[in-house]
């Protein structure tokens, strides 16, 4: 199945968490995933439900705070 | 003691930061901590494996707050979506809202800047709409319910300083919630008129981050935040179109 | 450190405070100490044997300075001779030099103030010249060999603020001596603005003595100051005619 | 003999110290004298001449510090 | 032949001149001839059988076209209804919508303005909408269909001139529909910046119909929309901070 | 009729046009005829055999007057001297006097200028002294003796309008000779406000000769002039900080 | 059966001919009744249907032009 | 002798009138010397004056209408 990631294509069978993780890679966040938040088709995924699998075409927004006025 | 309370968080600082446009962290924290600021602003974007290290490390040793805004959303439904990821990255409900109307301007859009601010009060969020000098937009923001109402001075990042004082002197009579100058100042003076002129509290990045020393215009806007607050209570003199003598000529000498 | 230096005499502050205009003694010395000056103003008056006290008394007590005016004079002979006048009474060559045309706008005259200048330079006194803002009469005064030039903001007691910003920026770009932003200023960002456009100090009186609570507004013209010279030394953002955005589009998220 | 002080008729003859003690007459800065100018015809004359007498028809002027901006 | 276009309408005069105000109806006729406008406001309001004669009359005698407003609605539901009245009233189906926030400040409500300026639209009317200076929402009745979009200057009445240049240089820049400045305009140089800074025509009542000679002030509006007009083609010299010689040192004698 | 007399002389025309800055003689002709002026400056300059045609075949052509100047003296003498040479070449004794502090503001030096005014004057001249916006200055000008005093509205060439109305209006308020404003004009409603300030009229160059098109812009300050004469004669409305309805909200319907 | 012309209470049964001559009165615009407009409870009533009669409760507005900005 | 004709040296014996000749060369102005005017030294000197011999050193100014704002 295939799924979009940060606006990439991505494939394969992935449960949200997988998502983050691939998403993180080395980022330092990574460790905590202090400060992540995660939407699915635009509507959040609280991390107790990260477990949840994604399904084929689903787009994923792993997001974190940057500078911004 | 003269605190700012929005939403009956108090500070004791009248000055709120933006973090954009910051050459680097390092910098970021002399600017943040020179600034007296309690409260400073962050987006939301997509993860980036690459970054060394995060804003919030910075945030968080410089011991202030975190006010995360919706930049770049161009619809109702976009900010709030954005807002909504917002709550749960940094376990707050306030948010900076912004929804622009183009991007060359970034001004923002009236309608969907409304909606937005009703969907996320309703949401349970505290909401800081940034909003242009319009007085009626801003009453409808705060009928909307939003916490403060944060009209700009002139357009973000073009340091023009207050556009138009007579709007901004409506809206700070009118309003009951703060009103917090968002975006367009230049400079130390512009921000103390600011002040002058009714405003809460001021809000500004670049004009900080991308100073040429930005510690030290973080310092110059401190003090011209608290110096334009103290003239307000103050009560200035009143102007006068001929010359007033603050030496009497009582007494002068005949030489 | 960033002192300010006139005719070698060093100042840690860079507001000159005028002691006309205020209620009482009282509310003088509160407005003196809260405005963190090290220099005031005084004239030259008949001594008056119903005085209750003296604002040299005052003075003293605030341990600041004492820099005689010549205010009310309409001639160089008679400035010339107040301020000799002052220099036996105070024990200081220093004088803030005052001719005016008339007694309506209190605007200095041109001629006179050129020729007292000269006669008081040649006797040695520190003359500080208040000056309207003609770029071309303040570089004569310091040719004159005059030790600051005081332009104004505006008329005497109007509190008009910077009536014109560009003849204040032409007087500072090409003076060698300390400009002094002298008369019109209103309210904290006018005193800011002043510094900003390269002013090393300001002077004023009216806009202290006479608002509601002279101490708070002297406060605020101390902060106002050194915001403004603070904003002056960091270098401000270009103005620019377009929003430049302080948040990066980049990474934003598709919601 | 006559002469004018501070702007006001006076008679009889007086060296400038008189004129200067009958100007200050009760006033806080009479001990001193301190913060005290005099100008006879419009030019000074230092304490260290106070003793001389005023001739007839003299302007003397004693000035002091008053608020001023 | 440098003529206005509105919905395909040619006007060989870029002002439009509000009828509020005028003392009399005589007063009104010598106004709106000395004016040379082609387009007069009216407004709708019930029927008074003490009534001296109608406005109408003078507008038929003076030979001009007539504009009905909306004046006083609060809501898009009584502007849209005033509009479909006025349209059987006067048989044209232009009308100047406005619908304001407030009595004080009589400034549009930007959600019902766009919200009226679309159902209008939809009804075949040539709406010429009162809008405050937001060139975010100046785009979008534009984009609603309407036929020109008429910011403000100032609030109505108010005679303060162009609050806020900057952004009517904007909404000028962006639009391709007529930009009409209607309200605030005091005096002649205000009418003549406006359309220096890109307007297509100027409308306004007070300034002419309560200065002390209605019909010079109506001459005078006259000549400074076609003196802004004819600066704004001639393409103006730019603003330079530093002085150039209009004489050349060259050839200079030496005396 | 509203005309302007100067030393006794009438003129139609409120316009004054400088000649320096035309790319070519035909340019300046066209300039002349669409300004409507009645009087035209030159400067004089050693002879150039090579020049094609005089300026005063142009001038003759239009059926205008000259009104020589003394531009680039920098001393009384230069142009004492340069005034009697002007005398000699164009057997007319008139004369604007500039006289010059340095070359890059070619602001006016006060002490320079008086000197030279009440010189000339004694010389039988009638002076017509460029002068900065200093209201003392221009009141020891006419007392000289001036037949008219020219504040600037900002240096010569900088199309920068009027830095300081306040000034102009004081000057205009006290003067008993026609205030003729030179300098500094850069487009139509810059002239407009000179005449609402309340000059008798307005001196320009730069912004016609060097405008795109020149003819154009001399048209757009025939009229700007002209509709700022009439809306001061007319009497403007007063500034109100709110709003003032132009329809009357009596009878309005219930709809 | 009661209705309300331009804000006040009338009486009796009428048209909404009747209405508008009551409202006109002497004005100028009577005779023609050029520049008029009418509205029943908000919406417009063309002049072809003036013959129609109020119904009870009906709001009656007839207006007109005035000077307005 | 010597003598300078509009900022530039010149030779031999001279009038005004001559100075005034060679600066005018072809130019329009020549055949009226219309709108001309000479300064010796800085002196005005008159169109009745100019048949004056030139002395050794004097600086003559030949001078016209040109552009100016």
């Amino acid at each position: 199945m295939k799924f979009a990631l940060n606006g990439r294509a991505h494939d394969g069978p992935a449960t949200v968490a997988d998502a983050v993780r691939s998403a993180l890679g080395a980022a330092s966040a990574a460790a905590s995933g202090r400060g992540i938040a995660v939407a699915v088709n635009g509507e959040v995924v609280p991390r107790s439900e990260w477990h949840r699998p994604l399904r084929d075409g689903d787009a994923v927004e792993v997001l974190t705070a940057t500078q911004g006025g | 003691m003269d605190e700012l309370a929005i939403a009956g968080r108090r500070f004791g600082s009248r000055l709120i930061l933006g973090t954009g446009g910051a050459a680097n962290h390092a910098q970021l924290a002399d600017a943040i901590t020179a600034s007296g600021t309690e409260l400073v602003t962050v987006a939301l974007r997509r993860v980036d494996p690459a970054a060394a290290g995060s804003v919030l490390d910075v945030i968080e040793r410089c011991g202030v707050g975190v006010l995360p805004n919706t930049a770049g959303c161009r619809t109702a439904e976009q900010a709030v979506r954005t807002a909504r990821l917002a709550r749960e990255a940094f376990a707050t409900d306030w948010v900076k809202l912004e929804v622009i109307g183009d991007e060359d301007s970034l001004l923002p859009d009236p309608v969907e800047l409304l909606d937005a601010a009703e969907t996320l009060v309703g949401e349970g969020f505290t909401v800081l709409p940034y909003t242009n000098d319009d007085p009626i937009l801003a009453r409808r923001l705060e009928e909307a319910g939003c916490a403060a109402v944060m009209p700009l001075a002139a357009p973000i990042g073009t340091g023009l300083g207050i556009r138009n004082p007579h709007n901004l002197a409506l809206i700070c009579e009118q309003a009951e919630v703060p009103v917090i100058c968002d975006a367009g100042i230049g400079t130390a003076s512009d921000a103390a008129q600011a002040m002058e002129l009714g405003c809460s509290a001021v809000l500004l990045a670049t004009a900080v981050t991308r100073a040429a020393d930005p510690a030290l215009m973080a310092r110059a806007m401190r003090e011209a935040v608290s110096a334009g607050r103290a003239a307000r209570l103050a009560g200035r003199i009143p102007r006068r179109p001929l010359a007033r003598a603050s030496t009497s000529f009582e007494g002068i000498a005949d030489l």
